[in-house]
Formats: structure tokens, C-alpha cells, sequence
């Protein structure tokens, strides 16, 4: 962070001190075809000291730098957006936030000027989700010791925390990843044993994957190569939840290339599933129309022919089903057909 | 059943006039005597409109007194007096007496009352409801007495019956001071305070700034609005008819009726704005003989040159048949009724033509002072200076008001309401012929020319407060800017440094004062500074 | 400035006589001529009325042609023709070129047209927008030959000016077969499918189902309505005013016009429902001396007489001044024109009385068929016979649908809105005297005592609608309720086995018979059943 | 489980079979002086097999019934009521439910017959929150084995699932039990070692307790006699969840007395807090205010003087706070004064 020292060099040159900062509004988000997500363009704007609707940010800006510099130097502590909003009124009148969009705002500049999710500098997001299977984690405990821990061990999965997050991956047996969007199915395909079937770490992304969640795919993904699978509602949230991990999102992209999965897969429940299956199901709300149709012309998804044609179905059909949907064929029919054929259609390793 | 057929022979003896004092007498809801409480307030109204007109054209200053009183809250007696100029005594019956009768209907000039129905109705409510005859008090001069005629109205002819007659001597507590009209009327009305007499009055004080009102209400209180100019208006001249209102049937009357010898000449006398080109080329486009006299002419030479005096261009009517009240005037009579006032402003739009018929539009808003701070904002309709007191969702006032985006200029509005805020907003249509949407004159009709008008006064109203609203704002944040400055740039580069991990001390003072000196303090937003979030508040 | 100051003998010389046409030419629009689309309904709308009311009062069942045409869709003409007992010749300038002149003004009894203003306006319309005149055949009888009267109207005078007379031979092809009167008008005009014409006959024809009515629209289409009853309605009779209607002014007027010697016969004689009895006692508790002639009542006297008159119990109106269209009549009329409807219901109302006008009320709805399912509901409005086509929104009507809960009787409708669903409602008000909200005769004045009386019939026609609905429903509930038991009954017996894991073969169709015949099978709620759920669908 | 039995008894004497069910609406529920908290009065309603309204119902209610009996036999498997919903599909087109509340509403009627929640019969609800500190668990993994862990040999707690809750209370050295409504104040006592200073297991509630959450409370008070404290946000939605983990809800009447901890406390934040901590605050909505009300006139906290005190001052003051506001003060503060002065005024074992 040389956020510091270009002020100080500027004022000791006896200029007015300035900041660039990228500029993350939609104009200024481009599709960034190496590392197959959105990420933002070279468009900056710069803010001066000698304007007056700048200088109270900008301040604000350099003391929760320097906050959360101090918090990486200790080591064991992290803190949420929220718990920045209200530490910040410890720093006194002039340096307190008034609103909490306000301080959200500026960690986001932050993310954007260092080119690093804000996970980077201990500003975390609320975890949510856990992790299942043969996988032994070593982390750091909050009093700083290193231990380990396998997710196999545990009752019900490891909840992904900060620590979790942060945590080295020791030794494991898995060969791919199953990231599954509701709790319900989560717990379901452990109680069927998908993890040995299929060889699979589990994990429970409770609906919209957080940042840690999205971030420890991507970690598993490319530090042990483990092939990712999605497993979500047959409707276009879902769909998204899915989009979001492979190619991050719009309102991210100043971070979308430390936390998305490029190569992960899409498993369903697809559309065509819908009839296959004859899932119970219900109409698509004007919004989720919407959705898909922007979705058919997404510079992302373009030349995903499964994607696209999945996407035409469900404009034709006008409806959508949850993955649980799928218990009407009884409680072995998800691991004993249904993801077997799926997996082999995407050609996951060790599925014959 | 076997019918009895009946002959036209039988019928033929059946039919007969119908007067139309019989016609309105059975339809009185149609001049808005509809109920007690509108009839109390139309009597004061016909009255008061009668003697602003006469005044004005007398060209006194007017002074009205208005006196209502009641016993039994039933039966109220109405007095108006006027300072004007009389009436002489022979013209009496007729003007109170006979429904259609009057000065104004065959001419086109701006003037309060138009057709002549509104004192005589009043008489005829008044006898219809309580029996009682009405007096007519009129003094034409200091040189005459004055008469007191007492007078019903006589419905199957359309007549006045005269029941008694005096003349007041010089000592006689009802004379006359001077010259002047009194009428005098006994109705079954109700009396309220809101909507009523009360605020008819006040907003007939900001039409005509330049008149003196005194008013008694039943309740005896006392309201009298003193003048807030002390010149009448110029007076409105008469005009003739222009030739782009003129329909096909009224023009076979006028070539009919018409002294002219040669269609030229027809074309300049009977119309206004035609001089000699613009008649000849109506009658070169007519394509008829020029020497043709206007008696000869036919239904279908007619139609030639109505529809020839269409495709020429025209001046504009003349605009001395119209007289606003006027900038000065408006603004001066609002801040009488509203002193505590913040801001006033006004507008006068130039004049504009509608069928013909040459109006313009004024429009002005108070803003401010003690008006309610949550409430609609309170609207003043006035038509030729008279206040148009009921239907205010119907007419073209209403229209132009909720159909402008208030919130620009600083008034709240939801959807395409009436705006909401501490202002009261007064929209006035003066012409030679007020379209109203009914007899009782409640409401002018919403035609697109007039309320295209009275939306551009509006607007240019609405951006004068909008201006004054915005500055009084901007002025409080000035201050402001350079105490932002000073407070956080020594607190910045502190923090700065900090961060920097540099301890070396600068003394940032000569920097600040650089800046401030070279006036190099900016205050402005910068393109893109705006960052998209999607979402805020998250843990 | 010098003022020069006018004298009141200066504006004497002004003043003068308006007419009555003079007055309606310029304010053509409160007659319903506000635009050319209203204007060709209300010329046709005239006529048809008119020849309607001449045909019943003769006792002819009436058969009506219309005919519309056009060149440019700008000049209209009008022709409207019936077979009733034609006009005199000279009743005919009065009638058509007479502004407030008429049989139907003076007498209270119910009919289409009342105030003379209809047909001789659009007399005037026509001239003041095309300059021609108007031409009006009358034959009177097969005896006699077609006279053809070329009209126009001198407003001025408020006259006729006739400009052509014919009698046509027998051979002429415009000469009229037998009795009748048919009436031809050019007018500016524009036609227009919904809400002119087309449908204002076709509720003509529910309201007149006794008449046969040819239509040939502009367009060229026929349309042709055939009589759904074949005998004329009761004729209504002429009633004289009620005691409870009277105010002081007519009473006076009354007084003064009488040839009753005695204050008793006076008030038998000249109101209805006073028998001797009840005129004693009004003479008695006014306290007036009962051989005083009724000439001599001065104000007081008549006013103690009123008061008197309104305190004595005097019966309602007559009946027979009334003529409602009829509960079968309706029906069957409404039965005509939409043949498909599922179910048609109407109510008529016992005649109720509002100041001191009788008045009877009728309603009916159509429901189903192909009326679209989803709209707000058609509402037909008829007073008199005669439907009104505007001013949907401002009339008695519209209040009493409002402010009915139509959801309980199996119509859609959110708040105090038009009912939505497949069905026409019909409201139907006769009286001697329809207070029409202005003289274009647009909508019913919402006085209380008539919504209420609408209300009461659209509420009586619900709850049938309601009823029949509901059956509807029932009938097939009934059917699958046997049906469910038998399909239930033996899998719960299996399952409930299982779970108490008991393995006997049990047969339970003894039991289902048993229950069936003895009629066990319950179809009801249990109190207590409904379980409270604050929350639903958990994961 | 006797409502098979009792059917086949009476098809046997020939009656019409019938099913008697309590009550659970408003009208019924009482509270109970014993357990302290509201339970279900003794008024039923009978269902009669007769009755065409009824029998379609009594149908699914002994197939649902006999499907979690199989559930509970074979002992790996939980469902959700969701899931149940999805899998009545199974059953053919008689038995399967059309829309979710018609099978939600039955396994209640279920849990009211039986007088014991539906876990009890392996219909588990959505699990959420976690537990941090020293405690050995041991539970039934899904292939039946049994197995210990250790909520401090975990990142972030252990995920309270299924399993979790109804392990074994293997061993702990903990005095106390710290229940916190927010993730983000969690970890943070998590990274202040709370569960060192205050000797204590920190349960993450996140939000409104589940009613695994609410079980496994009650089962670590009453099988170990660890005190319990809750730590909540300082509004009426706070105190509510403060209120549902000692008494119960009304809505769940028929099988508080298993969820409840009557003896659990509330440790705030309170009203008066705010005002002492100048807690940063909003005010309060109609609904907070309303709430507030009906709290003062509950009878089962008419007795409580603490907090009808604080109640009183709540509505003077009309200001509401989150817990996290307390970190005006820094890091530390909570644990180091804000916590212990809240435990002793509370009488906590081991706090000076």
C-alpha cells in the first residue's frame, strides 16, 4: 500500500495531494477474456485534498488504511464492514461515518486502489456455508497457534469462517468439489454419503455463495486442482448463484479476479431437468424472464452452448423448481442417478 | 285494450312558450342557487360582480359595503351597496327584473357579468324561497334623491312587478350618501365560514387591488380589505369579432344584417384586425365578384369566404379589450392578505387567442410566512376578476396545475397530484369570452390553447420560486466550505504519514494558506465519482 | 390620467333584451353540443326522443327509421323518421324553430322531452355550422298530403325563418307513406362507433322494447332492432304538484292564479292526494280564517299556509303518472340483445317520492355469456326511457353501483369501484320530474332519496345474482363429495395398519356401504380446526 | 405412536374411525407455571374419517406418520419439512401434498398428538449457528459410526446440524454458555478469547435461534447445569430472541416445554446500556414500540423486575441499538468490561 507515502511524497514536493482511484460503475466493468470475468477497465478518478467534498473521505480513506494495516501486523484479528462502522466512531467526531454506505464505499475504493479483496487487509465478509468431507485444514487458531482439523471429523461440516478462510490445505483424498445452494440438499447428500461416492468435498453455500465461500472454492480449485461442481434450483437464482462463483459478479469486479472459479461447472438442476424429471414446479416471475434474457446475451455465457440452449428451454417451459424437487423419485435417487449422469455428461474424473 | 289514438290536431293545442325566467325558476341549480349554502354566497356574488363592473366602467374607485343578517339561521338578509354610478330609474325593472338583460352579452369586452341572468336569478330565488319582494336602492348623482323600488320578478313574462316605490328624502337613514346602487335581498341560504362568503371576499380583494371592500358577516365580525393600488385598471375597449371565430351561421347573420355596400368594406368594419390588404385577399381567395353586395350573397358564397377568410393570415385581435390586473397590482394585493409572506412572485403571459376570442393568462405564488407547512397548497381561480369558488377539480386551472412537475421548483408532489407545501398559487383568465364549463360559472373549460397558457405562467412562476428557494439554500452552505478545509487537510497528511510509517515533521500551514489565498478550494463534484453499489448496510 | 366618468343615464342606453337563442347560440355546449362527435348524437338523440313521445302519446307503437350520411366525414346528414300523428303546419315553425317551446313544461307528467330546447337547438346547430336550413316533412294522416318545411331559426328573434314551403304529391319519393314526421339536418359532425350513436340506440331499444328501430349508419351497416313486446306501456297521466314540493314562491303564485273561492277547494284542486279532510286540517293548523279568499293571502299568510301544508300526513303522489318499462318488458328487451346471457334478472321499485316529485325506480343486470370476463362491467342509464351517455362518472347512478358491496353477491370490485365481471348492469330512473345534473341531460343529480332507492333495487337484483351463482357452485361440489370418501376410506385403513405394523386382513367395504346408506357421510367444519400458522413454507 | 392402533381398534368394533387432536390456536395455548413457559391447553378437536373434509387429511397424517417411524427405524436419515413436502410426490397422487403448509400442518398436528417435537421423529428443521469452545462431542456419523470432536479443535465452531444436535456431551471444562445473536459479534468474542477469559461455550445464534439451536441450549443446561447467557442486539427483535430461547413462542406451544430454557438470562444489550454506553442508535419503529407493550403485560415476565425496568425505559428513551455498537470502544472493551460487569451483576460462576 503506497496509499501513504504518494500523499506525503506529493506534500513535500508542495503540491496540493491528489488520489486516483479506478472508477467501478458499470461504464468502466469490461469482460476480461484471460481470466474469463469482469474486471474493471483503466478509467480512474482522482480525488484532491483541495476540494472540499473530497477531503473528509480522503482522510477517511488513509485512517482505515492505516487501521486495518495494524490488524494485518497483529495477525489474529478480522473485522466485518459493520464492525469498521462502528469502531470508526472511536477515531472521534471528524473521522467517524455517519452511515455505514459511507465506510462501505471507501473499503471498496481501498479494494480497487490495491487491486486485492478486502479479506486482504482483514476486512471480512460474514461467513456462511461449511464444508464436508476428507480434507485436513491447518489454520490458525485466534491465539495464533497452528492446528489442524478434517472436515470428515466433524458432525455436521466445518463452518467456513475467517480462520477457515485463511486455513492451508494439508492432505486430502477428494477428487472434485460439489458446491450445493440450500442447506436441505447439503445435509441430504451427506446422510446418502455423495462424499464417498463420489469422492466429493461438500459444500453447503446456503443460498447466494459469500465471499469466503467463493474464495475457498477458488483456493481448492487451484491449489489441488479439484474440479468444481454446482448444484443449485432450477430457476434463474440459481442459475446466478452459479454465474456468480464461476464468473463473479458486476458489482465486484474490482476484486472478481481473486475470488472467481473460471472453470467450475454448472451442474443443474437444469431446465430440461424440469421436464425430464417431471419436477413439481412452479411459473417464472417477470423477473426471472428478465434475468434469463439478459443472461442469453452475456458476453460470459455466449459460446456456452449447454448454457444457452438450457436458457431457451426455460423461456419455452415459463417455469422453475427447486433442487429439492427431486426427492419425489424417494431419498437415494440424487447420488444413485441423478448426479451420476450428470457428472459423467460433464466428464468429472473417477464417474464411469 | 283499445287505444285511444290522439291527432296531431290535439296535440297543436297543447304547446305553447315556456318563458325562460319559468325555465331557470324550475332549473335554479343550473345558476347555482343548488343549495342554501351555495345560493347565500351566489346572491353576495351576482351583487358585488354588478357593482365592481359598474364602478369600473363608471371609472370610480369602487367602495362595496356587504351586510348579511340573519335571526333564525334560516332567513338571511343580503345587502350590497356600491359607490357607483346608479342606475337611472326607468332601467331598474329591467336589470333586476327580467332574466337576459343586459349591456355586455351583445358586445365582446372583458367584463364581469356577461348574460344577464345573475341579479335577476338572485331576485327570483329570493321571492321563489321567501316570498319577500327585493329593494333597489339607486342614487345616480348628489343632485338627484335616491329611489328605493321594491320588486318581485313576474316569471311567465319574464317581467318585474313592482310592488312599492319612494323616493328618500335627504334625512332618510337609507339615502344614498352619494351616487350609488344598494341591493337588498331576503334568502333562505346557509352560512359557513369556509368556501363561502368570507373567502369569496377575500379573493375578490386580490382580483381588483384597486377596490375598497367592507364587509358584516352574520356572525358580526367585521372583514374589510382596504386598497392595495389606488388607480383603476385601464378600461377595456370594446372589440368586434375576429375572422378566424366566426362560424358559417353568424356570418350569413352579419353579411345579412350589414350597412357595408362592397364585401371589402364588410370585411373591415364588421371584423377586427382586417385592413384593406388582407380583405382583398380574402375576397381575391373567395374567388367572388368583387362588386357582389354582402345582402346577395348566398349559404354557399358564404361558406367561399368563410372558409377564404380562414386560409389568409391575420393579425391578432387587439389586445386593449383586455385588462389583467397586473403585475404591480397582483402582487401588491397579495402581499395585503398574505403580509408574513416569504415570497412573492407573478406572471403575465402575453396575449393568445382561442376561437377567436383574445385572453390572457396571470398566474402568481405566495410562498411561505404562515401558510401550513403539509398541507396541498391552497388555489385561487379567477376568471375576468371574478373568483370561481366550487368545482376546482373540473376546470382548466386544475388541469395546468397538476399536469406541471412541481417537485423542480421545490413543492412537493406525488404522481400528477395538486403539489403540496406553504404556497398558495392564483391562476386568473381574462378574455372577451370566458369558456366556463356551466351557467353557474364555476370552472373554465379545459381548452388546450388556455391551459398550454396558464402552464407556462405557471412554470415561469414555479422557476422564479424554484431560483429563490435554491439560493436561500446555497447561501447557508458557502460558509461552510472553507471551515471543511481548514478542519481536515492537517488531519489528513497526519494520518498520512502514519500510514506512510514517515515521522519526519511537516509544517503543512504555508500549504493551507497557499491554497486558501490562490482560492484554489474547490467545491464540485467530478465525473465518476459516483460509485454503482448495489446494495449497503451489509455486516 | 383623467377618468372620464360615465353616467348611469350613459349605460342606460346600452342595456338591452338578450334571446333566449341569442343565449344558447353562444353557449351551444350546455346543450350537449360541446364538440361535433357529441353534436351528431344529440341531433339524432332529439329527434328520436321526440318522435318517441309523439308516438306514445297517440298511442301508435312506434317505428322509427334513422338514416345517417356523409360525403367528406365533416357535413353530416341527419334524417330521423317516424309513423306518429305527424305536426299541423302550423305548430311546425313553433316547434322546431322555437327555443323553450313545448307541450311538456307546464304539466308534470313523465316523458322523454321537457323543456322545449331539444330539436329546435339543433336546428340552430345546424345553421350556425353548415347554413343550411333544416327541412321537417309532416304528414297527418293518410287523408292528408306530406308538407316539407324548409327551416331556419332567427335567433334574434328566437323565430323561425321558413325559406321554402312544399306539399308533395303522393308520387314523390319523399312523400311519407302515412301519419308521421320526419326531420332532416346537415351538421358538422364526427361519427364514432363506441359511445355514439350505435349505442345509444341500442339502449333505446332496451329502454323501448314496444319500438322497432331501422338504423343506417354512416358507414353504410344496418342495424335494425325489432320490437321485443308488442303493446305500448301504460300511458302515464298528468299529476299536479304535491304539498310536500311546493315552495313559497309558486305557492303565492298559485294563490294569486286560482279560481278556488275557498282556501279548502284551493288546496284540493290544485294539488294531488289532498282530499277534504286533509285540506281541513291544513286550514285548521294554519290558523288562517277558512273563509278567506285564497286571493287575498298576502306573504305571511301564504307562508303560515306552507308551513301548515308540510306539517298535516298528506298520501304520496298518484301512481299512474308513472310508466316504468316493466319487469317482463325489460327482460325481454334485454333478452334480445344479448341472447346468450346465462342469466338476467331486474327488480322494480315501489314508486318513492322526492320533493314532492314521484318516482319509481327499475334496475337489471345480464350476466355471462359473451360478455368479457375480466372488464369493469357496462352500465346502462336511462331516465325516462332515455339512456344517458355521459357524465358516467357524476350521476346518482354511478354512486349507488359504488357504494353497493358487489363481492357478496359474486362480482369482482376493489373498494368503492365499478364492479368488474361479465355483466351489464341497468338503472332505470322514471319520474315527472328528473333532476338532470345540467340541461344536456347527462346524469341523474345524486340526490339521497334516489341513490337510495338504486341501491335498494341493485341490491335486490344481486342478491338473485348472488343466488344463482352460488346453485352454480353447489351442484358441483355435490357430486365429487362420495366420491372423495370412497376413493379416502380403504387407503387410510391400509396405511393406518402399517403403521401400527397389525397384518390382519381387514374388509372394509361392510363399512363404507353402511355408511353411505345411512347417510354418515359429513361435508362440515369442526371448530377448532383451523390451526393457527403464522409462518408457512419453512425449509 | 398409538394412532394407528387406535384406528384399527375402532374399525374393529366397527365404528367410524376418528382422531382426536389438540387444539394449537391462540384460544388454547396457557402458560404453564411449572416449565415456565406457554403450552397447549387441553382442549381437541375430532377428526372423523366420515367427515370428506377430513379423511383425505387423516390419510396423509398417518402415511406421514408411518414414513418418519421408517425414518427414526433406520437412524441415519433426517428430513425437512420441505423435503417431506418434496418427497409426498413419491406417494402417489392421493397421498402427496399440493401445496407446502397442508404437510407442514400435519406434521404439527403430529407433534401435538405426540406430544414431542418432530425431531423427535427425525423431521429436522433447517439447521444454522455454531459452537466455539472446550467441549467433546460425540455423535453418529452418516454410516452409523460413532465419533468425538472437539469444538475448539475447530476454525471457526463446529455447524449445529442434524448430528450435532443429538450428539453425546463428551466432556468440557466450560462454567458457562454465551449465546450471541450476531455472526459478527461471535467471532469476535471468538478472536478476544471470551471462551478463555469467561470460561465458556460461545454458541452463534445468528439472528432468531433454530430450533436445533434451541434444543441443543437446553440440553447443554440441563444435562451439564451450565448457566446461560444471551447476548443480543438492544431492540425489541433482540430481546424477543432472548424471550424464545427461555419460554418458547406461542406459535410452537405444543412442544416448548423440549426447546425451552426457562432458566437461561438476558444479558442485553439493554435499553439502559444505550443510554450509559452512548450506544450510536436508531429509533424505534411502531412495531418495535408495540412489541415493548405486550412484553410489559406478559405473564411470563410480569414478575421479571430487570426487565420490566429496562422495558419502561426503552419506551422513554424510543431509541433501539446492535450489540456490535459497542465497539465505540475499541476491541477489547466487550470482554474486558462490558462482559464481566454483566456477568456479575448476573451472579455467573467463576466471574470476580
Amino acid at each position: 500500500m503506497n496509499i501513504g507515502k504518494d500523499v506525503v511524497k506529493e506534500i513535500k514536493q508542495n503540491k496540493v495531494p491528489h488520489m486516483n482511484i479506478p472508477i467501478r460503475s458499470t461504464s468502466n466493468i469490461v469482460y476480461d477474456e484471460k481470466n474469463l470475468c469482469y474486471i474493471l477497465g483503466n478509467r480512474e478518478f482522482s480525488r484532491s485534498a483541495g476540494n472540499i467534498r473530497h477531503i473528509k473521505k480522503m482522510t477517511q480513506l488513509v485512517k482505515v488504511a492505516d487501521f486495518s494495516k495494524q490488524l494485518v501486523k497483529e495477525g489474529t484479528r478480522h473485522v466485518t464492514k459493520r464492525e469498521l462502522y462502528y469502531i470508526s466512531e472511536s477515531w472521534g467526531e471528524k473521522l467517524k461515518f455517519d452511515e455505514q454506505p459511507e465506510s462501505d464505499e471507501i473499503v471498496e475504493d481501498i479494494e480497487a486502489m490495491i487491486s486485492e479483496p478486502r479479506e486482504a487487509i482483514n476486512i471480512i465478509p460474514n461467513p456462511k456455508g461449511s464444508i464436508y468431507g476428507d480434507i485436513a485444514m491447518r489454520f490458525k487458531n485466534p491465539k495464533g497457534k497452528m492446528m489442524t482439523v478434517n472436515c470428515l471429523d466433524t458432525a455436521d461440516g466445518q463452518q467456513i469462517g475467517p480462520r477457515m478462510t485463511e486455513a492451508e490445505f494439508a492432505k486430502t483424498s477428494a477428487n472434485i468439489i460439489i458446491a450445493i445452494e440450500t442447506t436441505g440438499m447439503y445435509n441430504r447428500l451427506i446422510e446418502e454419503n455423495a462424499h464417498e461416492k463420489f469422492n466429493a468435498l461438500l459444500i453447503n453455500l446456503g443460498g447466494q455463495a459469500s465471499r469466503s465461500t467463493r474464495r475457498i472454492i477458488k483456493r481448492l480449485n487451484e491449489e489441488l486442482k479439484l474440479p468444481v461442481y454446482i448444484f443449485c434450483d432450477a430457476d434463474p437464482f440459481g442459475l446466478h448463484i452459479a454465474t456468480v462463483i464461476i464468473s463473479g459478479s458486476a458489482k465486484s469486479a474490482h476484486v472478481n479476479k481473486h475470488l472467481c472459479t473460471p472453470r467450475a461447472q454448472w451442474i443443474g438442476v437444469t431446465a430440461t431437468d424440469i421436464i425430464e424429471y417431471k419436477l413439481r414446479s412452479d411459473k417464472l416471475r417477470d423477473l426471472d424472464i428478465k434475468r434469463i434474457k439478459e443472461l442469453q446475451v452475456d458476453p460470459r455465457y455466449e459460446k456456452d452452448k449447454r448454457l444457452q440452449q438450457e436458457l431457451k428451454v426455460w423461456l419455452k417451459i415459463g417455469r422453475k423448481a427447486e433442487q429439492q424437487a427431486i426427492l419425489r423419485y424417494g431419498f437415494e435417487f440424487v447420488v444413485d442417478k441423478y448426479l451420476p449422469a450428470k457428472l459423467k455428461e460433464l466428464k468429472a474424473p473417477g464417474i464411469r | 285494450m283499445v287505444q285511444d289514438k290522439k291527432t296531431a290536431e290535439f296535440f297543436a293545442t297543447q304547446q305553447r312558450d315556456i318563458s325562460v325566467s319559468e325555465f331557470f325558476e324550475k332549473n335554479k341549480h343550473l345558476l347555482g342557487f343548488d343549495n342554501p349554502t351555495k345560493a347565500l354566497l351566489m346572491v353576495v356574488k351576482e351583487a358585488v360582480d354588478n357593482s365592481l363592473d359598474a364602478c369600473e366602467e363608471a371609472r370610480i374607485l369602487p367602495d362595496i359595503k356587504i351586510k348579511i343578517k340573519t335571526k333564525d339561521n334560516e332567513v338571511y338578509t343580503i345587502s350590497v351597496e356600491d359607490n357607483g354610478p346608479g342606475i337611472v330609474k326607468e332601467q331598474i325593472p329591467k336589470i333586476f327584473g327580467k332574466l337576459l338583460y343586459g349591456s355586455k352579452f351583445h358586445k365582446l369586452s372583458q367584463s364581469r357579468g356577461q348574460q344577464g341572468l345573475g341579479i335577476s336569478s338572485s331576485v327570483l330565488y329570493s321571492q321563489l324561497t321567501t316570498g319577500h319582494a327585493s329593494r333597489i336602492y339607486s342614487r345616480t348623482g348628489s343632485s338627484t334623491k335616491t329611489h328605493l323600488i321594491h320588486m318581485r320578478l313576474d316569471t311567465m313574462k319574464n317581467e318585474a312587478e313592482i310592488t312599492k316605490e319612494e323616493i328618500l328624502s335627504e334625512g332618510d337613514r337609507n339615502s344614498m350618501k352619494n351616487s350609488g346602487t344598494r341591493f337588498e335581498a331576503d334568502v333562505i341560504g346557509r352560512y359557513r365560514k369556509s368556501q363561502g362568503v368570507d373567502e369569496y371576499l377575500e379573493q375578490t380583494a386580490v382580483a381588483n387591488p384597486f377596490a375598497k371592500i367592507e364587509y358584516q358577516s352574520p356572525d358580526g365580525t367585521e372583514l374589510n380589505f382596504s386598497r392595495a393600488v389606488n388607480e383603476l385598471p385601464k378600461e377595456p375597449k370594446e372589440m368586434k369579432p375576429h375572422p378566424y371565430g366566426v362560424e358559417l351561421g353568424i356570418l350569413m347573420r352579419m353579411l345579412k344584417n350589414t350597412k357595408s355596400r362592397s364585401i371589402s368594406n364588410f370585411l373591415q368594419n364588421e371584423f377586427s384586425s382586417v385592413g384593406s390588404t388582407s380583405a382583398n385577399e380574402v375576397v381575391k381567395i373567395s374567388k367572388i365578384d368583387e362588386k357582389k353586395s354582402p345582402h346577395d350573397f348566398d349559404r354557399d358564397e358564404s361558406e367561399k369566404l368563410l372558409k377564404a377568410m380562414q386560409k389568409v393570415k391575420i393579425q391578432r385581435p387587439p389586445l386593449d379589450c383586455l385588462s389583467p390586473i397586473g403585475k404591480d397590482a397582483l402582487e401588491k394585493g397579495l402581499k395585503k392578505l398574505y403580509p408574513n409572506a416569504e415570497f412573492i412572485v407573478s406572471h403575465i403571459r402575453p396575449p393568445e387567442v382561442y376561437r377567436g376570442n383574445p385572453f390572457i393568462i396571470e398566474t402568481a405564488i405566495v410562498y411561505g410566512g404562515d401558510l401550513p407547512k403539509e398541507d396541498s397548497i391552497k388555489i385561487i381561480r379567477l376568471a375576468n376578476r371574478v373568483p370561481l369558488m366550487f368545482q376546482a377539480g373540473a376546470g382548466a386551472a386544475n388541469e395546468a396545475i397538476t399536469t406541471t412537475a412541481w417537485k423542480r421548483y421545490g413543492l412537493q408532489q406525488s404522481g400528477n397530484g395538486i403539489p403540496s407545501g406553504p404556497a398558495v398559487i392564483i391562476v386568473h383568465m381574462c378574455s372577451t369570452w370566458v369558456p366556463f364549463i356551466s351557467e353557474s360559472k364555476e370552472a373554465v373549460a379545459p381548452y388546450p390553447e388556455i391551459v398550454k397558457e396558464m402552464k407556462l405562467a405557471l412554470q415561469d412562476c414555479g422557476r422564479h420560486l424554484g431560483m429563490y428557494l435554491r439560493k436561500q439554500q446555497k447561501a447557508k452552505q458557502e460558509t461552510r466550505r472553507l471551515h471543511i478545509f481548514e478542519d481536515y487537510f492537517p488531519l489528513f497528511i497526519e494520518i498520512s504519514k502514519e500510514l506512510a510509517e514517515i515521522k519526519d515533521k511537516i509544517d503543512v500551514r504555508p500549504l493551507i494558506e497557499n491554497v486558501i489565498n490562490k482560492g484554489l478550494v474547490e467545491d464540485k463534484e467530478i465525473p465518476g465519482e459516483k460509485q454503482s453499489r448495489s446494495s449497503s448496510g451489509e455486516d
